[in-house]
């Protein structure tokens, strides 16, 4: 076992699949001699190359899309997007082809890509460097959307992304790059969970709150602090996002009967519906309470010294599990 | 407001031509004139037969089985000429209208109509011809192309990609974009632009005000603008771009001047924005006629040659009308499929309850 | 009054708001002498000159780019995106700049754009002709998304659109061009229903059916063929995608105790997430049923042959709306 | 796998120059030198102040008072140059980099640091300065401009735009995009790249094999380079390509050749990428140096002078910094402001029911 930052145990991620299969290539801008603006992929050029590991002109349309290009040749391109508000150039590349140009070809082609992205908000930083766009993504089908939220999932999960045939759009939750755990460097990736599960990361019995990336730490902590008042939070990391896992989910709600959703992106038409009219379907009668979501407003991100206000923090998430218990 | 630009029927000088409308060869420095008369009887059966079934794929969708219908009519010899260029290595990705590409790849034209009739999105398996399928989001295939160069370095494979679009393509940021990819990265894929003069409506003037070809030079590689309608000296160009990129020589921008003589797709109504004149300047430039001339003229074929191609022609056109009316419909079922390679829990439920709800009705109709 | 296809409509409408006010401009792909590839834009270049009515070159992102420059400059452009499918070269400009240009500016900017897309499928067109990607929209924060459903609300929603001073993004149900009916030229648009509002098309008492766009005709017809079963069936049209008009979906749905939501665009978080959360929210003790969504497939719009079965029909919609009563 | 560029320290022989790093004239045959003594010294004073605005801000960063800051160090001449060609109708369109620009617009620099220190996202009104807001989405703003500059020319004003972007946004689809719709609009916009060598931690080699200015070529509308540390040069090219726009010759390509002498940002670690040597380098090229020894050789300026302009910046790095401590942080509900003109039911309800959410909270306290 290694004490590893989050950060870090996506560059062992990256550094054991690309030992173990010589077609992964890692490719975006400053991901060579800088490592990445996270450092996320230190030194990985050094050992790699230059061929390996590509330092790309400016522009993530030409990332993705040459990507795709790399894949159809047999490689197995792992795109890094510098910031989650910079993927917006590469939407259409993202969205009509590699999310579907498999079920074009009728299934001849397969894009085993990864697209990896810091995303959301806390770090202080400027616009376009806080954003949570997986609701674009997890309605894009073709997709696999995942969101990984410590060291442990970062590097498992990462690989399992690589490994996939599909592809892969990974969040990576960049306030917790610095988070450190115990990782198992050699462990079985065979045995771990599949990156399509969700994890229930705490028991609880009162209600069921599900979180991801960045804000399952949060969920934690409010269910520590929810304990206090006597409540039993049941914390899910869903870990993926595209597609949900339902069964962990259901499970959960059908025993607590109350479910709140947090995440960062803007509540509306976000993620959050999706899982909310999902719950409801299939838990109906044993809802006590509608499915309640807290997360960003219905306003562009704002500005640095406002984002404690925008961000779901422990009281927004604590205030949505008490109005639970209000129906 | 808008501003000279030097576009028209007239062909510029820089223009790289072998063979003239009326059949004569002419000379150029760059490049040589080495077919033997097979070699010009196989392009000209080749030239023929996509015609036919263009012809054939028109009609068809004249007669409502095809949805829609992309016409190469008159950019025959840009096909013909840059797809024989290519050796089985070399990887082509076209767009939606490079059915005589498709045709020098192996593609059965049958597969092509699949996507016009709506059975599929794309009906061949890339790999086998190492012929892309139809891209139809305007010039993101020019990306796809460039990486797959990258790959072809990486593989340190006696290779090159070529890469279709059309003159409305060079506005979008994608194409530009693998411009600078594939310079930077010096790699090896041919940029094969076949500037027909009009993207739907709009003219060339509303893309660019200098001559495409010229944009290469903006990126520092090598652009050159060659008679679309030679086959001849499409076919000599392509094939001297694909070899310098297979050696190490980078990217190339190659400008195929033609026209698009018939409508943009079988929807459009050219009548509403360009002039019958234009069309028929344009009709004295016919790709297949000029090789007709040159083999009738230099007597390397006869009349028997041009009646077998014919027959050969209407036979293939026949076959194609056939199988076409043939395709069967999908499976609604179909729609579930190939989206993923490994099993999805959300679609496997959406097919079990689209499969349950289709059930439903079989049950009430028995 | 003047009978009116919906593209006539809309052409009318573009027409009125050129010739009140000389800073709407027109541009996109074929719009000039094509009058575009549906004629919407027909008869006006020649009217209003390429000034006003400006062939593009063939870059979605440049024309929405220019578009905001030319908003800057104190014009209103009204931008055409070919087809649904061709809006993601835009993303980058819609969902970074368009949407967040007026809250960057402290509001000391407003851009008056409307982005015109038909959209939806059963015209039986190749890949990329037939999408609703509407909720990726609906989700940006900073645009107003709209979509008419009959000539008269094109004519009207347009007007008001462009006279908006928010970016709207403007869906026409290009499916539904070539439908008819009686409209007002004349009509005085202050006395109009304003376009962020949702119109209850037909009254019912037993559940509430929700659509927008091409849709709402398919819900118009369920809502008639199930009146033959006995379930009177109130149809909504939302008209307004975001925001919604929740007042007016909530006091229908707290009515009938049920509630359907209809959209071609995959469910699979679609807009119909987003409303069956908030309604369950607010009309949690009133509902005999979870609302339920009946829409697209997970997968890429399918070919044309398939069309039929992906989109949502009158007998899917009806099957949706049995299936809230076996609550 | 990778080529040959021409990259480097060493000016180009292409490179437009009329002040030598050592503050010596030399003769252009296409831009004439023209200041007087007073221009000059007023050039000489901006680029001095915007410096030491530069440097306070590094500080303030430094100290925990911004989140970050994007350093102009070395580039004040390229800025004020170009800034200083404006004429007060033209519009200019920044990335984040523009603090020399925006000193020459009138913004007042502490406005500039409400975006770093995080208290807004651009604090101006553009319109009452014609400069737009920052632009941090790398390219986009140069088809604002683009469009922009097709308003002014619709409204048939006498005015142009410039829009200014690195060497690495070169590579963006939008920006290549903006080229063509410039040049076939026949646009009154001037295209200024500060070319700085450095997009982050990539070299210029990671965006283009050639020369960037000669970009311009392949879309039909002209390229010049210019000694971007030459103030005299950057004004004079300025200048000229605005009037050319003004009087409807349409776009220009401004390659300000000069160099990122600091971090990225304060957030970068260029000791990662690159050679302290190459700074060393262009240490001896300094924008400053050279408008002062001119100034100092020609006895146009004496020691009191310099001083005075010495005192005069401290004075404002002060002000600067005082006025940044004195900023205050936005008040929580402003968030919902400004998003929309008109009212808007779902963040009227949001900002009702956070407002009940914090009241809740000063319920608690009280
Ligand atoms: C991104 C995108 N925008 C718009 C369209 C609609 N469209 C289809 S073909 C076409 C014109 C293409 O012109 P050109 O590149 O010259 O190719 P040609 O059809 O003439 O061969 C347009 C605008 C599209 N397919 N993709
Ligand atoms: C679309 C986009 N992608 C990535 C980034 C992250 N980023 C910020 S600055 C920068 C480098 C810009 O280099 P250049 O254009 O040369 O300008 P410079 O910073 O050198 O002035 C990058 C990659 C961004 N801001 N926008
Ligand atoms: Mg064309
Ligand atoms: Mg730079």
């Amino acid at each position: 076992m290694t004490q590893l930052t989050l950060a870090r145990a996506i560059n062992a991620g990256l550094r054991r699949a690309m030992e173990e299969d010589p077609k992964v290539l890692v490719m975006g801008e400053d991901v060579g001699k800088l490592g990445g603006v996270f450092r996320v992929t230190d030194g990985l050029q050094k050992d790699f190359g230059e061929d390996r590991v590509i330092d790309t002109p400016l522009a993530e349309s030409g990332i993705v899309g040459t990507a795709i290009g790399l894949a159809l040749r047999g490689f197995r391109p792992v795109c890094e997007i510098q910031f989650d508000g910079f993927v917006f150039p590469a939407a259409d590349q993202i969205i009509t082809q590699l999310a579907k140009m498999p079920m074009r070809s009728l299934g001849a082609i397969r894009l085993p890509i990864v697209v990896r992205i810091p995303c959301g908000g806390g770090i202080g930083a400027v616009e376009h460097h806080s954003e949570s766009p997986e609701a674009y993504f997890t309605h894009t089908a073709g997709l696999r959307v995942v969101a990984c939220a410590n060291p442990v999932d970062a590097y498992t999960m990462l690989q399992q992304a690589i490994r996939s045939d599909d592809p892969v759009i990974f969040f990576e939750p960049k306030r917790r790059y610095w988070e450190k755990a115990e990782v198992d460097l050699e462990m079985d990736l065979a045995a771990a969970m599949p990156f399509d599960r969700a994890s229930v990361v705490r028991q609880g019995s009162d209600v069921t709150l599900l979180a991801y990336g960045p804000m399952v730490k949060t969920a934690l902590e409010a269910a520590v602090a929810a304990e206090e008042d006597g409540r039993s939070v049941e914390v899910i990391d869903l870990r993926t996002l595209s597609p949900l896992d339902t069964a962990t989910i259901f499970d959960s709600v059908r025993k607590t009967g109350r479910c709140v959703v947090a995440h960062e992106a803007p509540v509306y038409s976000g993620l959050g519906g999706e899982i909310a009219a999902r719950v409801t379907e299939a838990c109906f009668y044993h809802l006590e309470a509608p499915v309640l979501r807290v997360g960003g407003f219905s306003t562009p991100y704002p500005p640095s010294r406002l984002e404690e206000h925008y961000l779901p923090d422990l009281d927004r998430v604590l205030d949505a599990v008490d109005r639970t218990f209000a129906y | 407001m808008t501003v000279d630009a030097s576009r028209g029927a007239d062909a510029p000088p820089e223009l790289v031509q072998l063979l003239t409308p009326e059949g004569e060869l002419v000379e150029h420095p760059d490049y040589e004139f080495d077919l033997t008369a097979e070699d010009v009887k196989s392009l000209y059966r080749d030239l023929v037969l996509v015609r036919r079934v263009d012809l054939e794929a028109v009609a068809l969708q004249r007669q409502g089985e095809l949805g829609i219908w992309a016409s190469l009519l008159g950019q025959e010899a840009a096909q013909i000429g840059s797809g024989r260029a290519l050796t089985e290595q070399d990887m082509a990705f076209p767009t939606y209208r490079e059915h005589g590409v498709a045709w020098c790849r192996g593609v059965d034209p049958v597969k092509l109509l699949g996507l016009f009739r709506g059975v599929n999105h794309g009906g061949w398996d890339p790999a086998e011809h190492n012929f892309h399928l139809y891209t139809i989001v305007i010039g993101s295939q020019t990306l796809h192309a460039t990486g797959y160069a990258m790959g072809i370095q990486r593989d340190g494979a006696e290779a090159a990609t070529i890469v279709y679009f059309g003159d409305g393509a060079t506005s979008q940021g994608d194409v530009n974009e693998s411009f600078i990819w594939a310079s930077v990265f010096n790699a090896p894929v041919v940029f094969f632009c076949q500037n027909n003069q009009w993207a739907i409506s709009e003219p060339l003037e509303k893309q660019s005000r200098i001559p495409l070809y010229r944009r290469a030079s903006g990126f520092g590689f090598p652009g050159v603008r060659v008679d679309g309608n030679d086959v001849f000296a499409c076919l000599a160009v392509t094939k001297k771009a694909l070899q310098a990129a297979r050696e190490g020589q980078g990217p190339t921008l190659i400008e195929a001047f033609t026209y698009r003589m018939g409508a943009h797709t079988t929807s459009d109504d050219p009548t509403r924005y360009r002039l019958e004149t234009e069309l028929e300047a344009w009709k004295l430039k016919d790709p297949i006629e000029r090789v007709k001339a040159y083999l009738f003229k230099n007597e390397l074929a006869d009349q028997e040659f041009f009646d077998r191609i014919e027959a050969e022609a209407a036979e293939l056109g026949k076959s194609v009308r056939t199988r076409c009316l043939e395709m069967p419909d999908p499976d609604p079922m179909e729609m579930f499929e190939h989206v993923y390679a490994h099993p999805h829990v959300l679609l496997a439920e959406e097919r079990a309850q689209f499969a349950d709800y289709l059930a439903g009705f079989e049950e009430e109709v028995a």
